[in-house]
């Protein structure tokens, strides 16, 4: 009887607690319009960098392929030659791909990589309709020559990127139609809507 | 019977080089009663009992190293080493250019005594004069019967070929030397097998100093008796000695083993006006210095020894307290490396290594933590190389560092200022 | 105007509210769904995400239709129709509401109870049918337990049913609606009605009595392989049942469109939505609380419990009527 | 000196072991699995103590000794590790490593570099070099096929080791000295020898690279298979190492000391890159009113299998007839005879170049008798030109163990070593080689009447005699040929044969299996491509559209050695498994699969996998009686010698070179450099008399017609009064030319062509 009774209360415990959710405000973010803000060292989409000449930072030495525990980088080495150099040294990489579908954004291959040219940039919205897609060549990866040299790894260890900067700076990642805001960490923090007016 | 000159004898006052003069102030009589009146074996015994230590630099009991050589029934060869190129040294040179027919004299007989019948004479390639003289006088000596085959009547007989050297240092090294006599790159080779065993075209060789064969003769005229009595009895005999340095009066002196290092700077008419010597490298380049508190130290192989140098070639070279000891130091690690064959690790990188930092400390980008490196520097780089090339470039530098500190110091911090 | 053109333009009638109602319950699920689970569920088709489902019919009728190769043909295409137009049928005798005019119902059956009860029976054949012709193993699992499911089930909720129809003394909805003119069923009924929630809950197969397509273990169960219009037809059905049983539970115990605290000025069909609308969200609460049960518990329920209360529930209520007379 | 050699006992790192007297330290340390660093020693070369990498304690010293150059002493005491030895280990280290690039990431070594190896396990974290790295040249040109990064160099001198004392040819040296010193040729011209790739293998550093493998692919990325080349007939084992279906390169096996020792000729390793070459053949290609038409295999096999019963029942199985050629495994080899001899058709050859014979008798030797040999006789064409590995034994018997060398014939050797010549094999005997024990003797295989009259001298020789026969022909795999019966038995006609038939219209089908005979069937291209297009159904299968192949009817996409599996035998008769090592391109068969589909097309029986492979692995159930069997060769064959068209003219040799035909090396783009010219090579004297110099261009007018066009090479070694033309260059058709007889140079051009390498 006890146990039908005990039964019968954490029955009407559960319904209460989603009949309670049912009225409580949504922390849900509408991501298309309004971005979270991310973490600092968020690890997104990948990028070749270049040096400040224009030539690529990346050798082909793969040892980005080899650090990759989720094996989705693909490298083939070349010689540069005197007309047609491209990177600083005697080898470059001919061909430079990376499986974002594989991919774990661990990091590894920013790490291993001798000449900081693989950094993972704080972008990540890579959607696509086809598989083929998500195989990432130097046509996407590489900076391209006119947009400077990529961003260093070493801009953010600490701080935040210049780039990211600007991302923070924008008020839209708190929801004001809820009143909560969403930290990098998922910390909801309930905010004072006229603060955040004044 | 005190002799107390024989190499030296004659020269500046007679023409050594005329064979007639030689002949007649007794040269060649012992050449002619060993080859018709002794056995080899005779020979090297005298030899053996004279304790005659090698002139070269590595004070090898001569006769023991003749005795090195297998009875394997395979032609033999006699090499003298005239590629005399140690920094300070100069006495190998006088003796091919004053009196090459004592020099052929003792050739003869150490090939006889070790049953060679082919001697080499290596000469530096940069004695020009040194060869002309020996051509000559190898070709008057031929034409006189002294060389060539069945010499005197008997059936024995010696042919000596002269080598030029192309200037390098370190065809010094007697497995060196054998590769350049061969035509190959002078580099040393692998010992063992040393070149008693596998010399000169893979077969038993002796290879000797110049100044070593030169006494042979007199050894065989006086007696072993003699040449042992003379000096200490573990290096005993003559040595003639190449002064140089902060001396009034630099040149070879032949004086008997155990003279003092003091005795031999009066004898090339002591330092400098108003100077005072602080230094002294008694065996050449390769030596590690002794100091002014080592000047009365009696000058012989042991002596030397036990007093962590060497006597080496026998080239002393006097320092006095004008000498700036860091460029002293640059210049030799530079010959050094410069003159490294290049085969083995730690010459080749570690002496370029030392002269770039000795460099850089010359002008004025030393660091306070060069000094501590280039001792351990020089330190690792020593007693593990091929040949003793490589251990050479330490023992000089190490102790002038050690000694005269504040030097290198100085110029540490000058840079210091200038920053 | 001829009676069949009559029961015509009510059927088209009804049959537009249905569907809407279906459309509009099917986005109403998905809504509290999310707000239970801290989410503001669709909210980007119009306003609020009100045009959602027309999205969704659009979605599903540009869907490619498949039927795999190793399905019965004939019968997997038909499956799916025998799901929906039992569930349609059962529209045909559901009063809505009365007015002078009559009852608000295509037609008026005074057998009621007994059809909309021998249709919902029928609907099972869609559901068993669709998964064993799948030629599929998952659908064919779930169609097994759609039977016994069903089976298990439908004994109690009819059980439950009977002690409503002694009370009312008629098998005729409106009658039984008229019945509860002063007192709703549901209290004297109360038992009868936990079972009947039950059970009503277990014949639509909702959570957490979904065990027949349930995603995490079969696939989706006895629609696996359906896709496009063919799948848009069980999820009418679904939905359907749930308004049916919606409906019926309404008409059983909540006095169908008899107004509360006497407010008869508001018309009954209002009454009737509302307490239609508030069985709904009971049930949705149901899926967004309760954990799927386990297969041998659920039939364990079934027989062990719900089966010897619906009898005694019966039992009792046949009892006090005969004793009162 | 009989008897066991004397065992002595020591003692390294604790552990007790026993090793033979005279056995060096760091080869006794392998036997307890102890390691010891060493870049300079290797145990083909021996040691040189140049690194000092290999320092060890012994006991009793008072300084590390060198573990390379020690032998092993009773009762020494010797330590590995320990703070003297890891010190010494951790000075040389830094020492190596003080002005060698830190370019890991990019150098080809990268992963498989002995530097790096040991850095991590013996040297220390960082260097206390204040100065920046020396500046040294990168990217040195050495030759054609060998690249010298001159700053990790750290100067083993293994590779001029290696050139000095395994191939004896002595180009590659140590230049200037002291940090200065650069590996160069002593000349400064291009590093050219048939054994260059070795060098890169040796290097244990990534200073010499392969310029076919430069920054292509990291270690780590390629896939390795064990398998047997068959670019000639040497057999050597070799590693194939692939990525992404490309051959990537090769490399020697070290344990393969029955063949190869651990060296691979330049062929052999780089001639891989055709395999994946976009012109291979991929489609079976039917030729119908002049345009190839693609066919699928079925109705390529069926159509082939109709048009051989048509032929047998129209015209009888004398109509037939199939060629072998030297890509075929045995069992490939032994299908076709089985195949064709079940349709009766005996017109079955696998001489479809100038070799005739493959086998030695009964008196081969193996690889390691070579090195016995106190003399060797080399007959024709030397087998530096067709069988490299071989050479290098050869040159081991005659550099280490004082080998008298005699060749015989006109052909010049590659590398200057004291020989002596005679003219033909009776002139033998005027040798005295009575007197030597063990005598070796090498054929090429070519001319019968030669061949015979060796074997006549051979037997001649006394009593008592180990006499040591090789056959070092130009065809791979021909004694697996031979000895698989692809030979014309019980009235067959044997290849020359055939072609005479075709030309008489009796053929009415023929069958070229991995063979281009139109390039090197003596007779001439014109003369053989004339007979081809007279056979109504020719197929071929082959790699690639070559000469032959453009003439055939039917053309069938084949595999390659390294794509298929099966059994080879060396030159010395040896069993070699081959096993693929890289993905065939899709559309392609292997012989083998051609066979069995076509066997089955003409419900012809074939033996299964497991019998194929037995008979495939047993030695060849069919043995020469001698050089010059005279059951190899038809009657008609043997030609009589021709009378010398010009008096005043030179004698014409036809020599063979590691980079000629018209296949795998033809359709390799990267071997463009290797590839030799068409040159006319002269001794200096006959140059001078002959009013011709390096570079200038010549023609040949001999009795068959006139060779156009060739470079003047002015070469020692050879012999005065002789010109040099090479077989197997498609564009100038050596094979229409019959070697020996008296040729003039006409048309003298003062052109100076620049001439590469040759």
């Amino acid at each position: 009887m006890r146990t039908f009774i005990g039964a019968i209360v954490s029955l009407a415990q559960g319904f209460y607690t989603t009949f309670q959710f049912f009225f409580q405000k949504k922390p849900t973010i509408a991501y298309p319009s309004i971005k979270k803000q991310h973490a600092p060292r968020f690890h997104g989409l990948h990028e070749l960098r270049r040096y400040a000449d224009g030539k690529e930072r990346c050798i082909g030495c793969e040892l980005c392929a080899i650090a990759c525990p989720a094996n989705a980088i693909t490298v083939i080495g070349a010689e540069n030659t005197p007309e047609d150099r491209r990177s600083p040294g005697e080898r470059y990489a001919a061909r430079y791909e990376i499986d974002e579908l594989r991919c774990i954004f661990c990091g590894l291959c920013e790490e291993a990589c001798p000449t900081d040219a693989i950094v993972l940039t704080p972008r990540f919205e890579m959607s696509d309709y086809r598989r083929g897609s998500f195989i990432y060549a130097k046509d996407r990866l590489l900076v391209p020559p006119e947009a400077g040299v990529g961003t260093s790894p070493d801009e953010r260890p600490n701080g935040i990127p210049s780039d990211l900067g600007s991302v923070l700076a924008q008020k839209s990642t708190v929801d004001i139609a809820s009143g909560y805001s969403a930290t990098w960490r998922g910390e909801l923090l309930k905010t004072d809507r006229k603060g955040l007016a004044g | 019977m005190p002799v107390s000159k024989v190499l030296t004898r004659g020269i500046g006052q007679v023409d050594l080089r005329d064979l007639k003069v030689y002949r007649r102030r007794g040269g060649y009589r012992q050449w002619k009663r060993v080859i018709t009146e002794l056995q080899p074996a005779e020979v090297v015994d005298l030899v053996s009992k004279s304790n005659l230590r090698g002139r070269g630099g590595a004070g090898f009991p001569t006769g023991r190293k003749w005795g090195f050589l297998p009875n394997n029934g395979r032609p033999r060869y006699m090499v003298c080493n005239s590629d005399e190129a140690e920094p300070g040294t100069f006495k190998d040179r006088m003796l091919i250019e004053e009196t090459p027919h004592q020099v052929i004299e003792g050739m003869l007989i150490g090939a006889y005594a070790i049953g060679a019948k082919q001697a080499f004479i290596y000469i530096r390639g940069e004695f020009k004069r040194g060869y002309e003289v020996f051509t000559k006088a190898l070709a008057d000596a031929r034409d006189a019967g002294l060389i060539g085959e069945q010499l005197f009547g008997t059936e024995h007989g010696v042919e000596i070929t002269i080598h030029r050297g192309a200037g390098a240092y370190i065809c010094g090294e007697e497995t060196a030397l054998l590769n350049s006599l061969e035509g190959k790159r002078g580099e040393p080779r692998l010992k063992p097998p040393f070149p008693a065993i596998k010399g000169l075209y893979d077969e038993p060789t002796v290879v000797n100093n110049v100044e070593t064969l030169a006494f042979l003769p007199y050894i065989l005229k006086n007696g072993p008796e003699w040449f042992a009595q003379i000096g200490p009895p573990k290096s005993p005999g003559l040595k003639v000695v190449s002064v140089s340095g902060h001396v009034k009066k630099p040149g070879n002196f032949e004086v008997a083993l155990g003279t003092t290092l003091r005795k031999l700077l009066a004898l090339a008419g002591g330092p400098r006006d108003g100077r005072k010597i602080i230094a002294v490298q008694p065996g050449g380049g390769s030596s590690a210095c002794l100091f002014e508190e080592h000047l009365d130290l009696s000058y012989d192989f042991d002596t030397m020894a036990a007093n962590g140098t060497m006597l080496g070639s026998g080239a002393v070279v006097f320092f006095d307290d004008t000498t700036d000891f860091v460029k002293a130091a640059h210049a030799l690690v530079r010959f050094f490396a410069h003159e490294s064959c290049g085969q083995c690790t730690p010459c080749r990188e570690g002496g370029h290594w030392l002269e770039v930092t000795l460099e850089r400390i010359l002008h004025g980008g030393g660091l306070d933590s060069d000094i501590d490196m280039l001792v351990a520097v020089a330190r690792q780089l020593t007693g593990i190389n091929l040949c003793p090339l490589g251990d050479s470039i330490e023992p000089f530098l190490a102790s002038v560092v050690k000694r005269f500190e504040s030097q290198f110091r100085g110029y540490v911090r000058k840079r210091a200022i200038a920053v | 105007m001829p009676l069949w053109l009559f029961v015509v333009i009510k059927s088209a009638l009804v049959l537009f509210v249905v569907v809407t109602t279906f459309a509009y319950a099917m986005l109403a699920e998905r809504k509290v769904l999310a707000w239970m689970q801290l989410r503001p569920g669709p909210n980007r088709v119009g306003p609020w995400g009100l045009l959602q489902p027309a999205a969704d019919a659009a979605k599903m009728l540009f869907k490619e239709d498949l039927t795999p190769a190793t399905a019965d043909s004939l019968i997997y295409r038909l499956a799916p129709w025998i799901s929906m137009i039992t569930a349609m049928g059962v529209f045909a005798v559901i009063p809505f509401s009365e007015s002078s005019s009559g009852l608000w119902s295509i037609g008026d059956v005074n057998a009621g109870i007994l059809f909309v009860f021998s249709l919902t029976s029928l609907g099972v054949y869609g559901i068993s049918l669709a998964g064993w012709s799948s030629g599929s193993k998952f659908p064919l699992l779930g169609s097994l337990r759609s039977t016994a499911q069903m089976i298990s089930y439908e004994l109690a909720m009819t059980l439950s049913v009977v002690g409503v129809l002694i009370l009312a003394g008629t098998t005729s909805l409106a009658g039984i609606v008229h019945a509860q003119n002063k007192l709703w069923f549901v209290i004297p009924q109360f038992l009868g009605f936990i079972i009947y929630v039950i059970t009503a809950v277990a014949e639509t197969n909702r959570a957490p009595f979904d065990l027949v397509e349930a995603e995490t273990e079969l696939v989706g169960g006895f629609h696996t392989e359906y896709s496009g219009l063919r799948f848009g037809l069980f999820f009418i059905a679904e939905y359907l049942n749930m308004i049916t049983v919606s409906c019926i539970a309404t008409l059983l115990f909540f006095g169908g469109w008899n107004p509360l605290f006497g407010l008869s000025v508001i018309p009954g069909i209002v009454w009737f939505v509302l307490k239609v609308g508030f069985v709904i969200f009971i049930y949705i609460w149901l899926r967004a609380t309760l954990p799927r049960l386990r297969y041998d518990r659920l039939m364990a329920f079934g027989w062990q419990v719900l089966l010897p209360l619906a009898t005694l529930n019966l039992m009792a209520t046949a009892a006090i009527v005969a004793w009162k007379g | 000196m009989n008897g066991a050699p004397k065992e002595v006992t020591l003692t390294i790192d604790g552990t007790q072991l026993t090793v033979p007297e005279g056995t060096l330290l760091v080869e006794a340390a392998k036997r307890i699995k102890t390691d010891i660093p060493v870049y300079c020693y290797h145990p083909k070369l021996g040691p040189a103590g140049l690194c000092r990498i290999c320092l060890v304690d012994v006991e009793k010293t008072p300084k590390l000794q060198i573990a390379c150059n020690t032998t092993v002493g009773e009762g020494m005491v010797v330590h590995t590790y320990g703070p003297k030895v890891e010190d010494g280990r951790r000075a040389v280290l830094e020492f190596l490593l003080l002005n060698h690039p830190l370019d890991c990431p990019i150098c080809d070594k990268g992963g498989e570099c002995d530097l790096q190896d040991y850095s991590i396990a013996y040297g220390q974290g960082a260097s206390r070099l204040a100065d920046p790295k020396e500046i040294k040249p990168k990217a040195i040109d050495l030759g054609p096929t060998i690249v010298l990064d001159d700053e990790r160099c750290i100067v083993c001198q293994r590779c001029t080791r290696f050139d000095e004392i395994i191939t004896l040819e002595q180009s590659l040296v140590v230049k200037d000295r002291g940090q200065r010193d650069v590996i160069a040729t002593a000349t400064g011209t291009p590093y050219v020898s048939m054994f260059s790739g070795n060098v890169t293998e040796l290097c244990p550093v990534g200073a010499l690279t392969s310029k076919t493998y430069r920054f292509k692919s990291r270690p780590w990325d390629l896939n390795r298979s064990l398998t047997t080349c068959v670019q000639c007939s040497a057999g050597c084992a070799i590693n194939v190492d692939e990525r992404h279906g490309e051959v990537l390169r090769t490399m020697s096996v070290p344990g393969d000391d029955a063949v190869s020792e651990g060296w691979l000729c330049d062929r052999g390793r780089y001639n891989v890159g055709f395999y994946s070459d976009p012109r291979r053949l991929t489609s079976p290609l039917l030729r119908r009113d002049g345009e190839w038409v693609q066919l699928g295999w079925e109705d390529a096999i069926d159509l082939w299998a109709r048009t051989l019963h048509e032929a047998v029942d129209s015209a009888g199985p004398k109509s037939l007839a199939a060629l072998g050629g030297g890509r075929l495994t045995n069992e490939e080899a032994y299908l076709i005879g089985h195949v064709f001899r079940a349709l009766g058709c005996e017109n079955i050859d696998w001489r479809t170049g100038r070799q005739r014979q493959a086998s030695p008798g009964p008196r081969g030797g193996t690889y390691a008798d070579v090195e016995s040999a106190q003399a060797i006789v080399l007959v024709g064409v030397p087998p530096a030109q067709t069988t490299p590995i071989m050479s290098l034994r050869i040159r081991k018997a005659v550099s280490q163990r004082g080998a008298r060398m005699i060749l015989v014939g006109d052909y010049a050797l590659p590398i200057r070593v004291a020989h002596e010549r005679v003219a033909r094999p009776r002139d033998l005997a005027s040798l005295d080689l009575d007197r030597y024990e063990r005598i070796a003797f090498f054929w090429d295989g070519i001319d019968p009447r030669v061949g015979s009259e060796l074997n006549e001298f051979a037997e001649g020789l006394a009593e008592g005699r180990k006499i040591f026969t090789y056959v070092t022909g130009e065809t791979p795999n021909a004694r697996g040929a031979e000895g698989m019966g692809l030979v014309p038995r019980s009235g067959g006609r044997d290849s020359v044969g055939m072609l005479a038939a075709a030309r008489d219209g009796n053929l009415r089908s023929l069958a070229i299996f991995a063979a281009n005979p139109v390039l090197h069937m003596p007779g001439g291209a014109d003369s053989v491509r004339g007979a081809i297009e007279n056979v109504p159904f020719v197929v071929t299968t082959e790699l690639f559209m070559t000469p032959t192949a453009e003439r055939s009817t039917l053309v069938l996409p084949a595999r390659g050695p390294f794509e298929k599996s099966g059994h080879t035998f060396d030159v010395t008769g040896a069993v070699r498994v081959l096993r693929p090592g890289v993905a065939a391109p899709t559309g392609t068969l292997s012989d083998l699969e051609i066979l069995i589909a076509l066997a089955s097309a003409l419900g012809v029986d074939v033996p299964g996998p497991a019998a194929l492979h037995r008979q495939a692995a047993l030695h060849a159930p069919w043995v020469a009686r001698g050089f010059g069997d005279p059951a190899l060769f038809a009657e008609g064959e043997l030609k009589a010698p021709r009378a010398g068209a010009k008096a005043t003219g030179l004698r014409l040799v036809i020599a063979a070179d590691l980079f000629s035909g018209g296949g795998t090396v033809y359709h390799d783009d990267r071997l463009g450099e290797l590839r030799p010219l068409a040159t006319a090579a002269l001794s200096e004297h006959t140059a001078a008399v002959a009013e011709v110099h390096d570079g200038y261009l010549v023609d040949i007018v001999a009795a068959e017609g006139t060779l156009r066009g060739l470079v003047v090479r002015v070469a020692p070694n050879h012999v005065d009064g002789t010109v040099t033309i090479l077989e197997g260059l498609p564009d100038a058709p050596a094979s229409a030319f019959e070697g020996g007889q008296t040729v003039a140079l006409a048309n003298v051009r003062a052109a100076r062509v620049p001439v590469g390498v040759a």
